[in-house]
């Protein structure tokens, strides 16, 4: 059965949710939502799916500090963050290129990530350039560290970094090459990343999403995707755009 | 005395030059016709506070060159791409920006609200966020052993301005959901509310009404602004529009093309 | 699955001896129903969190030998005079009193609510509820010069337990102006509710009602106690019933008297 | 004009509110609630007056802490609190007497006085009964002290003492008699108060309200005021008490 891309790095993030009660998924992420969803789908309405920007698939009613004071309490079990830049000690950068005093590139922000990827579980990195220019050495501006100091308050932090060539899993300060999407090879991934990282003899084909999931995606996840991702839900899985 | 204004000038007075003001993140109600206001009375030096993010309102007051300091978590368009003239602001070092993170804007909020000095917040610690905020402090917490944690200094704005769906006369407005902007007021010396319409009666006196209202003892001035968050949303009320947004920011790629967006949507506004 | 447990005994399980439970003053919905069924199950060794005073709830539950540790700013009858049975528990040093001040059990609550290890607080320093409390810190504030200010622990209880009007069968509860028992409830580990009904439908569909939900992400067990706050009030929804108030104030005067209102009560409630 | 004691006291108290924009009134204090009343008829709405228990009279809509919160914002200008002691020092006592192990007498506890004494400019204190019991040298227990080391934040504190005999101001650590009551004398004073206090040469008597005051009070602020005390609208100025 043939599949988009969209589609395994959907079925790879749902995977990688495993089993929580709560996963939240920021704004302008439509793959992270897609996998938010389908494992809600499969889960039967477990985990809870908390999409930022949708009033449907969202519960708050304490105002925006709510997702904040949320993972506080450790109600967060998954979230989703990317980064202008992502370095191989699983550093983030939201805010800038160059010089701090005479940057060069400013991004829009670190938003909430000096703060969730300190207190969420499981955050999984997504980033679908994967090229030398986002996947660097080391960042110019770190938004929030990928490891912090045994004294320093931690209960969250990555464990896994998604591209569109493939899956690193992220463990004692390092990345490790999980397995390569479908059409991609460890070298192309070799030379397009930035940083070290550590892989096995062999590294495995990231598996296709099985027809049950594809059905499951495309029947019922993108009909919901749909009232916040639009144009997404009609590109990727031919929902009608609603005439509004 | 009823703080309703008569026009929205008259609302937006006390916002002078120099002061601090906080405004919402693009989904909790923005005053964008009380923005325009600003920018048409050629407001100055503002310290800009986006709690915690913020989208339009932030490019345009920078860009008309009305802000001198902003403190925010991100300023972006969405899915309208990067802020143009917040980006170019900062590459050409013609503001101070003090980068925060979302949770902290809200903290340091609730700290003015409930009336201490600093509060606490967990991460942070190791990020360039916080090396570059020495008004931010490490303590080691009295609870732990060994335990760093971030303290907060208090924000205190001057003014806290914002777009709600109605008002009643006795000043009370209907914020719903957005429990933030009770913080924003509880929490600025003032508080200057644009809104949609006005509600005939109190929304105080229905219980069901008045769980999602601020009391109109914590707000100043109130001016009717029909669509006032236009072309931002009004979430349960009304949609963003669109095809502004992606004019925006075509046009206010260019410092040209904002001028000309300045002319079109914002002076030109006054006159119509 | 849904929160709306079969009985209410089933849904006060998770209301283990020696916990750490939070309940409510008594205008912002104490759950009366479960407080008599925690008693006839013959409950030991709480810590009971009042936040921030109660009056027959905590009576009721000292006298009936249910706690351990009370910590809260008042315990009172109001008009109908002193808690005899709290009074006659601290005279006698039956129970371990951690004395609070109002906005001290607000602010511990919110710490955990906000993940914080502690929150600070101003007032306090030179009073006795300072000096007996060695869990609270006072600290030299960072941002001060010689400024020393109280540091309080979070208070993370183990359940929060309140009666409200209403919940839907997503387990969603109308909390109405009372916030703070959504901070509870955030605070807590776990979150029971009593309610006087089922809504039909969904709370969080309604914007309106929205604004003043405790969204069922929240509440881990629902059942319904229709008047469940009886005797005491349900603000919005029902008065005290004034005659019962006085009755019980004369009755718990005595250890003898008390033990005949539990009979007539507590216990013969649960056969009728 | 007759005029019945408690309606000197609510004269004196709205006397001493002054003008202000917010005077908050706690639980079970009738006579205070009666001044701010009066206060807010003079004023014509201003102060606006919070009634603790009265949803007519009290805007909260964020829950218990709002008044604390509220005062913490600077936002509460006037407050009412009593004490089973009240010491020379201002200090006041809601807790306990007699040895902090081992209590002779329990009160319900501090409730809010341990941080409002400190953030409401005017304190009022109350206390109807004037007696060596009442009024002691030192407190036993201090639920908050009328008066704090320089470096200790503090925007509040006590102003006045009112009591069934007469008038107290407050300053500089000490209380000062102002006013006797009519049919109490300054022999009687210091014969029943339990601390040293200043006092003029000559101490005047507390003046009498005005018929225009007895006027407002009966006819305009009992009738709001039974909404909340309908026993006490009813004993002392005769409001009906409305059958429910």
């Amino acid at each position: 059965m043939t599949f988009r891309p969209e589609e395994l790095l959907a079925d790879q993030i749902a995977q990688l949710i495993g089993d929580v009660r709560h996963v939240a998924v920021g704004n302008a992420s439509p793959i992270p939502a897609t996998a938010a969803l389908l494992a809600r789908e499969r889960g039967r309405g477990r985990p809870y799916v908390s999409l930022l920007g949708s009033p449907k698939n969202t519960f708050w009613t304490d105002g925006a500090r709510e997702l904040f004071d949320c993972a506080g309490q450790g109600r967060i079990d998954v979230f989703f963050l990317s980064g202008g830049q992502i370095d191989g000690h699983g550093n983030i950068n939201l805010v800038e290129i160059g010089d701090h005093a005479h940057p060069k590139v400013r991004f829009p922000g670190s938003f909430g990530s000096a703060y969730l990827y300190y207190v969420v579980p499981k955050v999984i990195l997504f980033r679908t350039e994967h090229s030398r220019r986002t996947l660097v050495p080391q960042v110019d501006y770190v938004s929030a560290p990928g490891a912090s100091e045994p004294n320093v308050f931690r209960t969250g932090g990555p464990v896994a970094l998604i591209t569109n060539r493939c899956l690193f899993s992220f463990a004692g300060g390092r990345f490790t090459l999980q397995s390569v999407h479908p059409g991609h090879t460890v070298e192309e991934v070799i030379e397009h990343t930035g940083f070290d990282f550590d892989r096995p003899a062999n590294v495995p084909e990231t598996p296709p999403p099985s027809a049950e999931t594809l059905k499951l995606m495309r029947e019922t996840v993108a009909p919901q995707l749909a009232e916040l991702y639009p144009q997404f839900a009609a590109q990727v899985f031919g929902v009608a755009v609603p005439s509004s | 005395m009823s703080q309703i204004a008569a026009t929205l000038d008259e609302a937006i007075e006390v916002i002078a030059d120099g002061c601090m003001l906080v405004v919402p993140r693009e989904v909790s109600g923005v005053p964008m016709d009380a923005t325009r206001a600003l920018i048409r009375r050629g407001i100055r030096r503002l310290h800009l506070v986006a709690l915690p993010t913020s989208s339009l309102q932030a490019d345009l007051l920078i860009g008309a060159g009305c802000v001198a300091t902003l403190e925010t978590s991100a300023v972006s368009l969405g899915e309208y791409g990067p802020a143009p003239r917040f980006t170019a602001a900062i590459l050409s070092g013609s503001i101070k920006m003090k980068d925060a993170t979302c949770p902290a804007l809200h903290a340091a909020l609730q700290a003015s609200e409930k009336g201490v000095p600093f509060m606490p917040l967990r991460g942070l610690i190791g990020s360039d966020v916080l090396k570059y905020r020495d008004d931010w402090k490490v303590i080691d917490s009295p609870f732990g052993d060994n335990d760093p944690i971030v303290l907060l200094p208090a924000i205190k704005p001057d003014v806290a301005l914002f777009h709600a769906a109605m008002a009643d006369v006795h000043g009370n407005v209907w914020l719903g959901r957005q429990r933030e902007l009770a913080t924003m007021a509880h929490a600025a010396v003032k508080t200057i509310v644009t809104v949609d319409r006005i509600h005939p009666g109190n929304l105080l006196d229905n219980p069901t009404f008045a769980a999602g209202t601020l009391p109109g003892f914590y707000v100043d001035r109130i001016a009717l602004t029909e669509r006032g968050a236009w072309p931002l949303p009004l979430p349960d009320y009304y949609a963003a529009d669109a095809a502004h947004l992606a004019e925006y920011a075509k046009m206010a790629a260019t410092e040209e093309g904002f001028a000309e967006y300045l002319d079109k949507y914002v002076y030109e506004k006054q006159a119509a």
